[in-house]
């Protein structure tokens, strides 16, 4: 198992703040959905309860690595570093969004930070994060390219295909498979088999192919953190490609087809006391979400006391706020930009 | 029980050398230019197609691959009808339309050959799914070439997690078409990639044809028995190219020959004789009967007529 | 002036290709097998063994790592074999390389060419002839181009390869690779979207796409000694498509007879029929025909093969049923 | 004379042929659950898990497992949740499920419905959203259906389930959740046979799919201008009913294609070519296309609009073809943004 490192005041700051940013998106997101008619008329897929899996991720990585990520991309953009309003312009269609409306909640791009695709189609990046890998080592760089995806690809042939390859020619990319139904009791180590796959260690497929792999509590924010830095360096290093399972519980609040904000907006006075939260969620937050652990901690340590956790809390409240207005606010696109950017 | 045995081993060893005499007759005929297409021949695997076949039951289904006239003899395929099929004759088992790696002969539960690598997994495991019902088992052939298959993965998976009664055997040549195993993949062994899926493997010399009857009908067993999935991995070698008239230029020197002494034909032979099933000057006998069958088959095939042009959309629709 | 061989003008402009832009990567799905480069392989693989890869059995796989170096900084070649395999690579080919820029708005492109060898090869049976030209032209952000001369086939994988920042499908053919022709060693990169005609004509316009040309300026030649003065246009790139010079010989001949060797419903044929019928309407003296494959698999023997397999001589039967209605 | 959704209609069917047929099984995602649309539902309380059968996310491989079972005398019918999916089952579908009776010269037959729905709508994006019919229309030994109303999404389906041949239904997901009358709930119409849905005599508006709904709108409004159309529902695309396209062509002279599917290279193209081919004669107009521009889907739903004919774009259409003069404060340019 991993070593947790020790991380700085500021580090664990930085965490936190990621943490509720997205959080905080990610309940707006739902706002667009629900309290205004026809802003996001399809299906959505929301981040919250597996914030420290993408956080840790990107927090390894170098401005110039590639990230590839799915349908369930908001969280991992933003970790990566996206700025709120740009994201959330996206995802509802605007023309100030990174992609100015075309991709939507499905495919936020930014190229910017390196991520490249965001595929719509299950397992779909992952060749394509095997190929930026291979132009890596093609052009001789330090770079690495990283792939974040769900357990639903281990059930797909190009998951196969792509881990064979890296792993025949040594390619620098890192796989973080974020399984998100976990038992929480599991959720360290043990066996988890999921409904539609048949082996009882996900790790033991790319096991299978010589890919050493690490299993993380997605909850814990400074072990995940711990874990990546160490997968990221060790393919930085040229070791070849790594496979990081971060084990997640899913938040009740995505148990139905659409995601719903039980109880309303996240309260930090839940992380502080779950008995107060409504019941659906106390279990959830005594014990898996990362967000309320993590607040616990610090405040535990005293690296933040509860007042300097709401100050930031309304900080980011007020910028997602703000955010959010500059989405609804933007224009969107003319319908004659369908036709361009066809071809370069 | 002895007598049993003795006729099995003959039959096999019978049906073993009529594989031989066909495909070193369809290579002849096709540098004669008789034959055309793409042709694949298994010259050097018969041990594998005889052994499995022989722990197949009669109702039992059979998928092959690209390289499966041994796989259709072995199983009792009539040669003409498979010959004229390779000639595109009216009377080919499929009418001319498949040719040598589209073969398909359903009264025997060949279910069908294909040309694309690892193609016939998924629908072995979709036979297993509706005859598992009637206690029939699948079984299913694929080279170390379709283990870099998504389908086959997703098959692993499948096959694991509905416990289905097939039996996949992987003819492991050492070569994935004209490159061998260790360019493609960084595993040993293609039976490595069940164990993420609890499938057991087991892992035999191809050119022994009683290891492969005994693993074939270990794994035959248990599947019927409901205890799922088996991956039959035979070590094995085509003593000719990937396909007639490939030069075969990218093996090893000395390779072929190392391999020429572990013949299959040649072991099965000496070990009957051993074991006093067959009588020394019996060999011959059977060889002569398979060359017989064979140049009738080639007779049946040039006599036999070709389709009507006209026929050519017969059959794509109901 | 050189003359060529089909095969050999392709050897030529990879090899360009590779010389002039070390971002140029070939993925070769086996050593030699069904590859465009079986011909000229050998010589391609000693002279630049640190450029191409050879892949594994996943055409799923090897295709979306192209895609992928090709969103970072590759311009990769992935030589298919035929282009029934391309099945195998669809959703990379058609989910992920095909909609990258567009779906980046511009921000993101994959210029990878998937090369691929179309059509009725001989003997190549249900599962190797396929001809998916038109399901490619179907499948928007995909730029399709089939060359059907020497010159043509090096100048376009000239262009595809070293400047198009676009994903490009390239439509080949097993039998155009022994044709001849001049090849002009000289000549750089060729304009993407510019038919050419290939033969002067004023009874009748023989729009002919990849094998078809060859095949379509043999049945000129024949109609010529009959008295019929057929010009053929061969269109080269698919997507984008050069409209006008089709419509321009249409308007000058009002008859035409379009080729393409796909299955007819829903094929090349129909579509360029379908456009010529629409916007050169008043110019039409006659129903427009399509020479194609009827709408069967291909079967494996050549009795049947020949059968379905559009030849000069049914472009011949087309054009004299357009020029006496 | 009964009410029913779009949906109803298709769990009826498949509830009735798999209680009429111990052959027909169910397989795909999530079909345990009804899949996202609820079709699906309550099967697998109702026939078992031997029969409704939850597959993991291997969409090649489910089509050749399925193609596997049918082959051994299954009915299968497959879900492939979003037609976009099925690009990830093109080698089974293409290679074998659509060539087994061609390749083994009749000796195989694979009788199976492969369920898929499509269409724009919902903001759903390039992965979500494509029409993908004309890529299949071109593969011989398939069938394709496509029915518009709920009474066709009972009756055609239950005769796909019937059919020995592999049939891929397209429902479109525009239509799932509207109600229609259905006249006669026991009909089982025969594959490819059309429809005329509005008798019209002065052009003729072929279509499919979620555009007849469109087209009839268009209809409507052309004839408070005196203008009548003739729109016929083609149902089903393979095999294709040209001769009532052709009878209703001879008679109207002129002819509108309409699809969602992108134009080029599209189902309009073949039936425009047929058209002009058999029909040259008689047409006192080419032949005019209306489906998607050339581009992927967009998810914004201005750029969404933008792709999709309408009731304005099919009017707009004809005003073209008959040269008149767009009606006010409507230029035919405008008209694919109007909803």
């Amino acid at each position: 198992m991993i070593q947790t490192q020790s991380y700085s005041v500021e580090a664990r700051r930085k965490f936190l703040e990621q943490m509720l940013t997205i959080r905080r998106a990610e309940e707006q997101v739902i706002h667009f959905a629900t309290d205004h008619k026809d802003l996001i008329r399809g299906h959505y897929h929301v981040y919250i309860g597996q914030e420290a899996s993408g956080i840790g991720a990107c927090a390894a990585l170098a401005p110039d690595d590639y990230v590839f990520t799915t349908h369930r991309n908001h969280g991992h953009v933003i970790a990566r570093g996206g700025e709120l309003g740009p994201v959330l312009a996206e995802i509802i269609g605007r023309t100030t969004g990174y992609n100015r409306g075309r991709g939507g909640t499905f495919h936020v791009i930014a190229p910017h930070l390196g991520i490249l695709q965001t595929s719509g189609v299950v397992g779909g990046c992952m060749p394509l994060a095997a190929g930026a890998a291979f132009s890596i080592r093609k052009r001789g760089t330090t770079q690495v390219s990283l792939v974040f995806f769900g357990d639903g690809v281990l059930e797909e042939g190009a998951f196969y295909e792509a881990i064979n390859m890296a792993s025949l020619w040594q390619l620098p990319v890192v796989f973080v498979c974020e399984n998100n139904g976990v038992a929480r009791e599991l959720r360290k180590s043990g066996q988890c088999p999921t409904s539609s796959l048949a082996a009882k260690q996900l790790t033991d497929i790319p096991n299978a192919f010589s890919i050493p792999s690490v299993i993380v509590d997605g909850a814990d924010m400074l072990a995940v953190a711990s874990a990546m830095a160490d997968a990221v360096s060790m393919v930085r290093r040229g070791a070849g490609p790594v496979f990081v399972e971060t084990r997640i519980t899913r938040w009740p609040g995505n148990a139905g087809t659409f995601p719903v904000l039980i109880g309303g907006d996240y309260r930090l006075e839940w992380a502080l006391s779950p008995g107060s939260a409504p019941q659906e969620l106390q279990e959830w937050l005594q014990h898996s979400d990362p967000v309320a652990l993590f607040i616990r901690s610090l405040v535990a340590d005293r690296v933040m006391t509860k007042p300097d956790v709401e100050a930031m809390d309304a900080q980011i409240h007020q910028a997602v706020g703000e955010a959010a207005r500059f989405a609804l606010e933007s224009p969107a696109p003319k319908a004659e930009f369908a036709l361009d950017h066809i071809f370069a | 029980m002895a007598d049993e045995t003795d006729a099995l081993y003959r039959d096999m060893l019978q049906r073993m050398l009529l594989i031989r005499c066909f495909e070193e007759r369809v290579i002849e005929l096709c540098h004669r230019k008789q034959l055309e297409g793409l042709v694949h021949v298994g010259i050097g695997q018969e041990g594998v197609a005889v052994g499995i076949a022989a722990a197949l039951a009669s109702g039992d289904y059979l998928y092959g691959t690209h390289r499966s006239h041994g796989h259709f003899l072995a199983r009792g395929t009539d040669p003409g009808r498979l010959m004229a099929e390779l000639a595109g004759k009216d009377t080919g088992l499929c009418r001319g339309r498949g040719g040598s790696m589209h073969i398909v002969d359903a009264d025997r539960r060949l279910m069908t050959a294909t040309g694309i690598v690892g193609g016939t997994i998924p629908l072995a495991l979709g036979t297993a799914l509706a005859a598992g019902e009637n206690g029939d088992v699948v079984a299913v052939y694929f080279g170390d070439g379709a283990s870099n298959t998504g389908s086959l993965h997703e098959c692993l998976n499948m096959a694991a997690l509905w416990k289905l009664p097939v039996v996949l055997v992987c003819e492991n040549n050492g070569y994935a078409e004209f490159t061998p195993m260790s360019a493609h993949t960084v595993v040993s062994h293609v039976s490595v990639h069940g164990q993420p899926y609890g499938i057991p493997a087991q892992i035999v010399d191809g050119n022994d044809t009683l290891a492969v009857l005994e693993a074939g009908r270990a794994a035959v067993a248990r599947a019927r028995g409901g205890g799922g999935p088996t991956i039959v991995e035979c070590l094995t070698y085509r003593l000719r190219g990937h396909y007639v008239g490939d030069p075969a230029a990218y093996r090893k020197a000395g390779e072929v020959a190392e391999w020429r002494d572990k013949d299959p034909v040649r072991r099965f032979t000496a070990l009957l004789q051993q074991r006093g099933t067959l009588a020394a000057n019996e060999v011959e006998a059977i060889e002569a009967a398979a060359r017989a069958r064979v140049e009738d088959a080639v007779s049946f095939m040039t006599e036999s007529p070709w389709p009507a042009p006209r026929s050519v959309a017969d059959y794509v629709y109901a | 002036m050189k003359e060529m061989t089909f095969a050999q003008a392709l050897a030529l402009g990879l090899t360009e290709c590779l010389d002039r832009d070390p971002r140029v990567t070939l993925f070769n799905s086996s050593y030699g097998g069904l590859t465009p480069y079986r011909a000229t392989y050998g010589v391609l693989r000693e002279k630049y063994a640190d450029r191409i890869t050879e892949t594994p059995i996943s055409e799923l796989g090897y295709c979306g790592i192209a895609v992928g170096a090709a969103m970072t900084g590759l311009r990769p070649i992935v030589a298919l074999a035929t282009a029934a395999f391309s099945f195998e690579a669809w959703p990379q080919i058609v989910n992920e390389a095909a909609v990258a820029c567009y779906g980046s708005g511009g921000q993101v492109t994959a210029p990878v060419v998937f090369h691929m060898l179309a059509g009725i090869r001989g003997a190549g049976a249900v599962q190797h002839s396929h001809a998916p030209q038109a399901m490619f032209c179907n499948a928007p952000g995909l730029q399709v181009v089939a060359p059907g001369s020497p010159a043509d086939a090096r100048g376009l994988m000239r262009t595809v390869a070293l400047e198009s920042n676009n994903p490009t499908v390239f439509i080949d053919h097993q039998r155009l690779q022994g044709i001849t022709g001049q090849v002009d060693e000289n000549a750089g990169s060729m304009p993407l979207g510019v038919a050419d005609v290939k033969r002067q004509g004023g009874d009748v316009t023989i729009v002919a796409v990849s094998i078809m040309v060859p095949r379509a300026l043999e049945a000129a030649e024949a109609l010529a000694r009959q008295g019929i003065s057929a010009e053929v246009v061969d269109p080269r790139t698919l997507v984008p498509l050069d409209k006008a010079t089709i419509l321009k010989s249409v308007a000058k001949t009002g008859r035409v007879v379009v080729c393409d060797e796909s299955q007819l419903t829903c094929g090349v044929a129909s579509e360029l029929a379908a456009i010529i019928a629409e916007e050169g309407f008043h110019s039409l003296k006659a129903p427009i025909r399509r020479v194609g494959i009827p709408n069967v698999p291909i079967p494996w023997h050549q009795n049947e093969e020949d059968f379905i397999t559009p030849t000069a001589d049914k472009i011949i039967a087309a054009v004299k049923t357009v020029c006496t209605t | 004379m009964t009410q029913m959704r779009y949906v109803d209609g298709l769990r009826r069917a498949i509830e009735l042929e798999m209680e009429r047929d111990q052959r027909v099984i169910v397989l795909g995602e999530d079909v345990s659950v009804g899949g996202p649309f609820g079709i699906t539902a309550g099967l697998l309380e109702r026939f078992g898990d031997r029969r409704v059968i939850n597959t993991p996310i291997s969409e090649d491989s489910i089509m050749g497992l399925a193609t596997g079972a049918a082959l051994a005398g299954k009915r299968p019918i497959v879900e492939i949740m979003f037609v976009d999916f099925i690009t990830l089952a093109m080698s089974q579908l293409v290679n074998h499920t659509a060539k087994l009776r061609f390749m083994s010269g009749g000796q195989l037959n694979v009788p199976m419905v492969i369920r898929v729905q499509q269409g724009a709508g919902g903001g759903w994006g390039a992965h979500h959203s494509q029409s993908l019919e004309a890529w299949f229309h071109h593969v011989p030994g398939l069938k394709v259906v496509a029915p518009s109303n709920a009474a066709d999404a009972l009756g055609l389906l239950r005769a796909a389930i019937r059919d020995e041949d592999p049939v891929l239904f397209i429902e479109h997901r525009g239509l799932h959740f509207r109600r229609d009358e259905v006249a006669d709930p026991d009909a089982i119409p025969e594959l490819g046979t059309a429809k005329i849905v509005r008798a019209g005599k002065d052009l003729t508006i072929v279509t499919y799919l979620k555009p007849v709904w469109d087209a009839l709108a268009a209809a409507a409004e052309l004839a408070a201008r005196g203008i009548s159309a003739e729109v016929i529902d083609l149902r089903s695309l393979s095999p294709l009913d040209m001769g009532t396209v052709l009878r209703s062509v001879e008679r109207t002279s002129r002819a509108l294609v309409v699809h969602e599917a992108v134009l080029q290279g599209g189902l309009g193209a073949e039936i425009a070519a047929r058209i002009q081919e058999a029909a040259f004669d008689w047409l006192d107009a080419p032949v005019h296309r209306i489906g998607a521009p050339f581009a992927p889907i967009a998810a914004s739903p201005v750029l969404e609009q933008a792709f999709v004919p309408n009731a304005w774009t099919i009017v707009a259409g004809v005003e073209q073809m008959l040269g008149l003069a767009p009606a006010a404060g409507l230029r035919a340019g405008d008209a694919r943004h109007v909803t």
